[in-house]
């Protein structure tokens, strides 16, 4: 167990190396000279120069990314080009924001797609499931931002049940939170909750198939108690890697509902700075972003053995 | 059943294709040239679906925009079939660390979605169609890659390799003989979910400014417009999103559609 | 000097952290015109022996020696002697024909070896195809279908078509007839044996059923884990088995028992 | 122009010793004001970079200056009492107003102003500040409440300079942290700023004085102008400070509910052409050699229906101008029927100058009204025989490089927000490429002149490039305003100083 | 055919099953078990032995259309929901599946899915449980109970998870325990081992037992009496002695024939059902 946790934490290292780089790399690859955008029109070449030297831009590649590496190790995500604020105290108001619309979106998918997955595909030749499986496919065909602003309009503007956009931090208010995070946590939800609903409904359709769920049958168990005594852990395994990859757009997704509701996270930092050019910032989000990510995947990895005695035993033998 | 879906999907698809070949040679009006009409108008005659906020026949533009949604997917996914296809296949025939060592790196690779690349890229490079289809289409060869793998794996594994080896086939032919050809259904089917894919990334970058011009007609360049007449002319954001979720749909259910249809064990489950 | 010499062949699997020792230190050999016949239990290393002995992977230590010539280890573009010589049957008809292709382009795959043909010399391919498949029992228009057109046991014909296509000298069946009903197996076994006796091939036969051995083989190895424990002519391990594991092979075979 | 809108309260700016006039008001209940605005400030030093929603947000509001500029556009004393002039125009002597106090209490006194100009001039401050600040080449504080500072020559912008940004007198002591913190003298303090989504503003208790109206403005900021709207719709806001999409402006036309206001701006909307120019030292742009005759700049500028295509962009809301010049601007003048909309002619013009077969790259910055623009335009241009090419580029970063820097453009499309920008075509190496000796010496007798000399010479220099055609002026942004019923006292017209001045407005 | 005895354990009559709008797979079946009977089905790959098995035990996929009779105890089983057949399966009929490699559900330890089925039906007390379950592991042939029940299946050898899935299955003492071809997976040494347990416990248990095997020398040797389906119908019936030795259907006689490799000279050419078949069909 020991053993397999240290090699995973190697790959999961590795990886962000790996990760980093190709970050580093193609923002590095900017046509055009950032510090004359950054000054803006009217700059001299004296101020130009002096700006290139206070960016670094002027030093070897290899340099600036063993640089950037370090500092970030230490914390420093380095000062947007433009604000001059480090960057990590602009993204620290954020995360939460990003993080209670992720966890929250994800949660809610889990909790529509598992009930509704299981319907699909039990019930897969009869109504309910032929109905529950229509309707995943129509909500996945729906663009994310589409369903945002209908949202908006029926809650927010016509019928004013719920802010149509903003962000109130927790500490500050609880119940205006809650409030201001209903509609796009729901849109987020459901979104990727009829993407999941797919991968349960064939996760279950899988064990369904299995002898052992048979085999669970044969000896007393109804269908439903069936899956859910045998199906839900092994459908777990595929289920798990589906979540780590899902997760990953949810977080890509939670950047366009930002956008739609004015959320400040760190989805909407990252196209401001996208906006504004400043490839500091973006680049720090970046990292943030696929370091959770890869985060994920290593923590998906290490929950198969905790659910799968097959690879448990491996470890012992 | 399966076949129903297979069936509306590729009727959806044939529609979203028709409707790009028409506009080749046929629109109502002139789907780029502005203030040629009123703008804003509700669906009526002789603007059918009614028009846009710079005058332009919505119709017309529905219908040149299919072109945009096909030529987004298929350059998209021709990125990531073309790469990804022949990877995968290389990194089933790899030693046990060099496939390892190409299948961690497609990890990491998955840890950069496609919109992240996108917007990614266009901070970089600027926002276009063009840099959205290569962000989209780079985003998506990991996917190729486990695919074809897995795929070529279960085929290297087979017996009529192992009989084909032994009649001293050489391994090009193998690929291309054997691997290939039946691996191509599970290409087909990632294929087609990834153009689903593309499609709705592309417009979700539009919507952001991200992808494609404005000059161009884009569904989600369209839809992305829209949305500020939302309120009032609620019509507008309609017609782009209903031909975003048709066609979007169509490709879903065809790469469904194909897998139930090809997964005998699906077909035949308790 | 025999067809095959095999000398200490061993051969490791390594998965992850686990290593199998799936050969251990075989030698055997088989001479021209035999018909051996190879028993044991699943994971004994059956197949593990053949396919080194057909040279379709490299052993961890020892030699094959086919025709005089060392095969293991060779690269691929060397061993064109050998793979015109000898063919494989394999066991499941469903797997070892591919799906997507022709039962005409299957049965002249070998042909259309670079390897193959530099040692053949050209043969006319869809006459030799015709031939072949007249040969196992199969209509002349099989040649245009595809395999799932095809039953269990048509399915065996055509995987024997494509071994005998090359005009080979050894046949290797492994679990040749092992996934067939009782009733399909005894027309490929028939059809085997027959084409065995009428071109004069060497023949490994291999299987776990020992009652299909006995009646196919005069010659048997019995294996276990990796190892060879027993080998003589099949009547004598049937009725004297002296390794203590054949015997309770033999014993475990299911007789026809009355119960009334 | 704007009285009628104008606050029955009195301005922000006291009177000496206003300290204690008027009653604060009950205390029960917060007053909240809550502003939609679009561009958020990257930082809270306004004076940091060149972009407007700094002193948007903060200006006159949280920082004040030593004058300011009113609803109207003219100068008044704010932390200055009164200020003098010598007579070659190079010396000015500010009188502070004594009561004048930072938010943490500390005076406003001449040193700190002092100490402020000198950080313009060589602190990490805007470019564009310095150069205002240029002139600027010795201050002396002459006692506690009197400052004088030196010119290098008469400066007619100057002191407008002053009401901007550029003389924002923030507390010395908060110079370090000016990026995330604010120390200024203004009526209002930051409460907490909240980045991606607002800026809270508080009451300042110690304001010297009269105290604000509202013990909470927040500016709330929107990328999207749909969100804007539907905050707004929904009863969330109370202003929209400047309507992004004015197709929008009909859903605001229940008038029980909301006010619209529209105003002016400093903005002109312009098509660039590249004159190709190639002044020495300036990388050589690559425009299409046709555009340097002036038939073929008339014949695009008489191509396009400029109603028309203001009515496309902007829904109507605007005015056509013909210069680079609006209508607040002291030297305007109607120039918009000069070269009025007549394909025929152009055509004529085209033919006479053997350009019959004109191809342009038409690049226009990935901006909403640029973009639509130039659908409208290349469409236009396609009428008289001009094939265009749309190319967008990247807004700011690749558009600024290419066309900006570089000039390689033919015709691109953007707004110039900054005031009094004519001066603009006298600079060569500016990306119009427009090398004019008359416009140049017009421009720099304007600067050094008196007043009047100023505006005739800024008049003589908009009229010579409009006969030249140099640019397409497109039209003047709109200040589109929306408030919710009830709210007063927002100023029509935006102006240079940028602010969106909220001491004059009051919520019934 | 002899007219089928009545009143016995397992009544099938005119059991007839279709998949959608497919041909039928088993058509007009009758088959019947008494208490303690063992029976034995065999027949070619896709003759419908598997499906029979399953439309007795109601674990038919729901495409599957399902008339005619079958009678459990006198009770009515076709039409039955789910929930009612829950309660029969695994008490008064259990059955053994053909893959023991599969039929364990990996992620709970054996003795924990043989538990189950006692505590579904039997006693929710986990302790007695327990005990019960030990004990049926004893039976089918385990020297150390605990050890196998507190281990997951991967840790099991094939013939090590059968004994379980046997056990699995007989833990209840069912009247009626059906084996789907309970050892064509495994190796001859360990299907020795597991039909002799699977003898005894029957034996024991006193359960009567549908065998479907396509190895005739193993049906020889576990029943009395064996039904021989081709193409979803019983060709023929009787008692074991009589089939094996004197079969009457073509068919029949073919398939045993070729079955007997014991009887013929090495090297012959083998009897084929064709050989059977081709006058009399
Ligand atoms: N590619 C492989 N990688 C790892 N282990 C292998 C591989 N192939 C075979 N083995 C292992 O080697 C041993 C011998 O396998 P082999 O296939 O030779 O047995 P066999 O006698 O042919 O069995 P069967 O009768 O089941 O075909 C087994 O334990 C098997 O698990
Ligand atoms: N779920 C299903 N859907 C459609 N057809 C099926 C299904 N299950 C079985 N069949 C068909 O029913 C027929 C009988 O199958 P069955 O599994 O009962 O054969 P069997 O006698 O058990 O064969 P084997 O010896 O190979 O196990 C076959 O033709 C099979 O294809
Ligand atoms: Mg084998
Ligand atoms: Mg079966």
């Amino acid at each position: 167990m020991f053993r397999q946790l240290l090699g995973r934490l190697g790959i999961f290292l590795l990886s962000l190396v790996a990760a980093s780089f190709a970050i580093f790399v193609i923002t590095q690859a900017l046509p055009g000279d950032v510090a004359a955008v950054i000054l803006g029109h009217g700059a001299t070449p004296e101020q130009l120069a002096a700006k290139r030297a206070e960016l670094g831009t002027d030093r070897p590649f290899l340099v600036q990314y063993l640089e950037w590496v370090t500092a970030m190790l230490g914390g420093d995500f380095g000062r947007s080009w433009f604000s001059h604020l480090p960057v990590t105290t602009l993204m620290a108001p954020r995360l939460g924001v990003t993080g209670s619309l992720v966890s929250g979106g994800l949660l809610l998918a889990v909790l529509i797609a598992l009930p509704l997955g299981a319907v699909a595909a039990l019930r897969r030749r009869q109504w309910p499931g032929l109905l529950t499986s229509a309707t995943a496919q129509v909500g996945m065909a729906i663009p994310a931002f589409w369903a945002g602003i209908i949202l908006v309009f029926v809650f927010g503007v016509l019928l004013r049940w719920l802010p149509p956009n903003g962000y109130v931090p927790l500490g500050r208010d609880p119940g205006r939170w809650a409030s201001h995070l209903v509609l796009p946590v729901v849109t987020l939800g459901v979104i990727q909750a009829a993407v999941l609903v797919r991968y349960v409904r064939s996760a279950f359709l899988e064990v369904l198939a299995e002898d052992y769920y048979r085999t669970a049958r044969s000896i007393g168990w109804t269908k439903w108690r069936a899956l859910s005594r045998h199906g839900i852990r092994n459908a777990s395994l595929s289920l798990v890697t589906v979540l780590g990859l899902q997760l990953a757009s949810v977080i890509v997704g939670a950047i366009v509902i930002e956008r739609v509701f004015v959320l400040p996270g760190l989805g909407s930092l990252l196209l401001d700075a996208v906006a504004t050019n400043d490839l500091v910032v973006v680049r720090g989000i970046t990292m943030v972003l696929v370091f959770a990510v890869l985060l994920i995947n290593a923590a998906v990895d290490i929950s198969y053995v905790l659910i799968d005695p097959r690879l448990r035993a491996r470890e012992a033998s | 059943m399966k076949r129903a879906e297979l069936w509306v999907g590729l009727a959806l698809v044939t529609a979203v294709v028709a409707m790009a070949l028409v506009s080749f040679v046929w629109t109502p009006f002139d789907a780029t040239a502005v203030g040629s009409g009123p703008r804003l108008q509700s669906p009526g005659l002789p603007h059918v679906l009614g028009t846009d906020h710079m005058g332009i026949d919505i119709f017309s533009r529905i219908l040149v925009g299919a072109r945009s949604a096909l030529y987004v997917g298929i350059i998209a996914v021709g990125i990531a079939a073309l790469v990804g296809v022949p990877l995968g296949i290389l990194a089933a025939w790899l030693p046990r660390w060099g496939a390892e060592a190409m299948m961690r790196a497609t990890d990491v690779a998955y840890a950069f979605p496609a919109l992240l690349l996108a917007i990614l890229l266009a901070a970089v490079f600027g926002a276009s169609t063009e840099t959205a289809m290569v962000a989209i289409g780079i985003a998506t060869i990991p996917a190729f890659i486990r695919v074809t793998r897995a795929g070529a794996l279960s085929v290297l594994a087979s017996d009529y390799v192992l009989a084909a080896r032994a009649a001293g086939t050489p391994a090009p032919a193998i690929a291309v003989r054997h691997v290939l050809p039946n691996v191509a259904h599970l290409i087909g089917v990632q294929a087609s979910v990834s153009f689903a894919m593309a499609i709705l990334a592309e417009a979700a970058l539009s919507y952001l400014g991200l992808g494609t011009p404005p000059t161009v007609p884009s569904w989600g360049r369209m839809l992305g417009d829209a949305q500020t007449y939302l309120f009032g002319h609620p019509t507008q954001a309609l017609w782009p999103g209903l031909a975003i979720a048709a066609a979007v749909l169509g490709f879903n259910l065809v790469g469904d559609g194909l897998r139930d249809f090809l997964d005998p064990k699906l077909r035949e489950v308790a | 000097m025999s067809l095959f010499e095999v000398e200490h062949l061993t051969r490791v699997y390594a998965t992850g952290r686990r290593r199998v020792l799936a050969l251990d230190d075989v030698s055997l050999t088989v001479e021209r015109g035999q018909r051996l016949g190879i028993v044991g239990e699943s994971g004994s290393g059956k197949s593990t022996l053949i396919r080194l002995m057909a040279s379709l992977d490299k052993p961890t230590s020892g030699t094959v020696r086919f025709d005089g010539r060392v095969v293991s280890g060779v690269p691929e573009r060397d061993l064109g002697f050998l793979r015109a010589s000898v063919q494989l049957v394999l066991q499941d008809p469903r797997s070892s024909l591919n799906p997507r292709m022709r039962v005409g382009s299957i049965v002249a795959e070998p042909l259309r070896s670079p390897l193959i043909r530099r040692e053949r010399r050209q043969v006319d391919q869809r006459a030799r195809v015709r031939e072949v498949l007249d040969a196992v029992g199969l209509p002349a228009d099989s040649a245009d279908r595809y395999p799932h057109e095809f039953s269990g046991g048509q399915r065996q014909r055509i995987a024997i078509a494509r071994a005998l296509a090359p005009s080979p000298e050894v046949l290797i069946a492994d679990e040749a007839v092992s996934a067939l009903d009782v009733s399909v197996r005894a027309q490929v076994l028939n059809l085997l044996m027959g084409l065995v006796d009428d071109l004069g091939l060497t023949l490994l036969f291999v299987s776990h059923d020992l009652a299909v051995v006995r009646h196919v083989c005069p010659d048997a190895v019995v294996m276990q884990a990796g190892r060879i424990v027993e080998s003589g002519p099949t009547q004598r391990l049937f009725s004297a088995p002296e390794h203590p594991y054949t015997a309770r092979l033999v014993a475990a075979i299911p007789a026809f028992r009355s119960r009334s | 122009t704007g009285a009628g809108q104008q606050a029955p309260a009195p301005s922000g700016a006291p009177t000496a010793g206003a300290t204690s006039a008027a009653p604060a008001p009950a205390p029960e209940e917060t007053r909240t004001l809550v502003i939609g605005a679009t561009a958020e400030p990257q930082t809270l030093d306004p004076t940091a970079t060149d972009a407007a929603a700094g002193p948007q947000a903060l200006l006159y509001n949280v920082y004040e200056t030593l004058v300011r500029l009113d609803a109207a556009g003219d100068l008044k004393p704010l932390l200055a009492q009164a200020w003098d002039v010598t007579p070659d125009r190079l010396t000015y002597t500010f009188r502070l107003n004594p009561a004048a106090q930072f938010s943490d209490g500390t005076p406003v006194d001449a040193e700190a102003v002092a100490k402020n100009i000198e950080r313009i001039q060589t602190g990490t401050t805007a470019p564009k500040l310095k150069n205002q600040m240029e002139v600027v080449v010795g201050t002396e504080v002459v006692d506690a409440t009197t400052l004088d500072v030196t010119l290098s020559r008469p400066s007619v912008t100057w002191l407008f300079d002053m009401a901007g940004a550029a003389g924002i007198v923030m507390n010395p002591e908060g110079f370090d942290a000016a990026g995330s913190e604010t120390a200024g003298s203004g009526p209002l303090t930051l409460d907490r700023w909240t980045p991606g989504d607002s800026i809270a503003l508080k009451r300042n208790d110690a304001y010297w004085g009269t105290p604000a109206r509202f013990d909470e403005v927040t500016f709330r900021y929107f990328k999207d102008p749909n969100a804007m709207n539907a905050s707004m719709l929904s009863g969330q806001l109370d202003i929209i400070s400047n309507l992004q999409a004015p197709e929008t402006i009909d859903q605001f036309s229940d008038e029980g509910r909301f006010t619209i206001i529209e105003g002016s701006t400093e903005g002109e909307v312009t098509m660039a052409i590249n004159n190709g120019a190639a002044p020495e030292g300036v990388p050589a742009g690559t425009g299409n050699p046709a555009l340097q005759d002036v038939r073929v700049r008339k014949a695009i500028t008489m191509a396009i229906d400029r109603r028309a295509l203001l009515d496309t962009v902007w829904h109507g809301k605007g005015t056509l101008i013909g210069s680079m010049s609006v209508p607040t601007d002291p030297y305007y003048e109607d120039l918009a029927d000069l070269h009025p909309y007549d394909p025929e002619e152009a055509k004529r013009l085209l033919a006479e100058a053997g350009h019959e077969n004109l191809t342009l790259r038409l690049r226009p910055p990935t901006l909403p009204y640029a973009t639509k623009a130039a659908q409208f335009i290349a469409s236009q241009l396609g009428a008289v025989g001009i094939t265009v090419q749309v190319e967008e580029l990247q807004f700011p970063r690749q558009w600024i490089d290419t066309a900006m820097t570089n000039a390689d453009y033919d015709l691109t499309i953007v707004s110039h927000v900054e005031p009094r920008d004519v001066a603009t075509y006298a600079n060569p190496a500016y990306y119009w490429r427009y090398d004019n000796p008359a416009v140049q010496e017009a421009v720099r007798k304007a600067g050094e002149g008196t007043i009047e000399e100023y505006t005739t010479e800024m008049r003589n220099a908009a009229r010579i490039i409009a006969e030249d055609a140099a640019s397409v002026w497109l039209f003047a942004l709109p200040n589109l305003v929306v408030t919710k019923e009830g709210v007063t006292g927002v100023a029509e017209n935006a102006n240079s100083s940028l602010s969106f001045d909220v001491t004059t407005i009051a919520k019934a | 055919m002899s007219a089928p005895a009545s009143n016995g354990l397992l009544q099938v009559r005119d059991l007839t099953v279709a998949f959608g709008r497919h041909a039928p797979v088993v058509r007009g079946l009758d088959l019947d078990v008494a208490p303690g009977q063992r029976l034995g089905i065999i027949g070619e790959s896709g003759s419908g032995k598997t499906v029979t098995a399953l439309a007795i035990m109601g674990l038919l996929p729901d495409n599957a259309r399902v008339t005619g009779s079958i009678r459990l105890d006198g009770q009515e089983l076709v039409g039955l929901s789910d929930r009612q057949l829950s309660r029969v399966r695994g008490d008064t009929m259990s059955m053994i599946f053909q893959e023991p490699m599969t039929a364990l559900d990996p992620t709970m330890t054996a003795g924990r899915q043989v538990a189950e089925a006692f505590r579904l039906h039997r006693d929710r007390d986990a302790g007695r449980a327990r005990s019960a379950v030990l004990e049926m592991l004893g039976a089918v042939g385990f020297d150390d109970p605990a050890r196998i029940a507190d281990s997951y299946p991967h840790q099991l050898s094939g013939g090590q998870r059968q004994r379980v899935v046997t056990a699995m299955a007989l833990v209840n003492r069912p009247e009626l325990v059906i084996c789907d071809e309970p050892t064509t997976a495994l190796d001859v040494t360990v299907q020795a081992t597991v039909l002799r347990v699977l003898d005894e416990v029957l034996d024991a248990v006193g359960a009567g037992c549908l065998f479907i095997s396509h190895d005739l020398a193993v049906v020889s040797q576990l029943c009395s009496d064996v039904v021989v389906m081709l193409d979803g119908e019983a060709v023929e019936r009787g008692t074991a002695d009589r089939v094996f030795n004197e079969p009457q259907h073509p068919y029949a006689a073919g398939l045993v024939a070729t079955a007997r490799l014991d009887l013929l000279e090495p090297g012959t050419r083998l009897p084929t059902v064709a050989d059977h078949v081709r006058g009399a069909r």
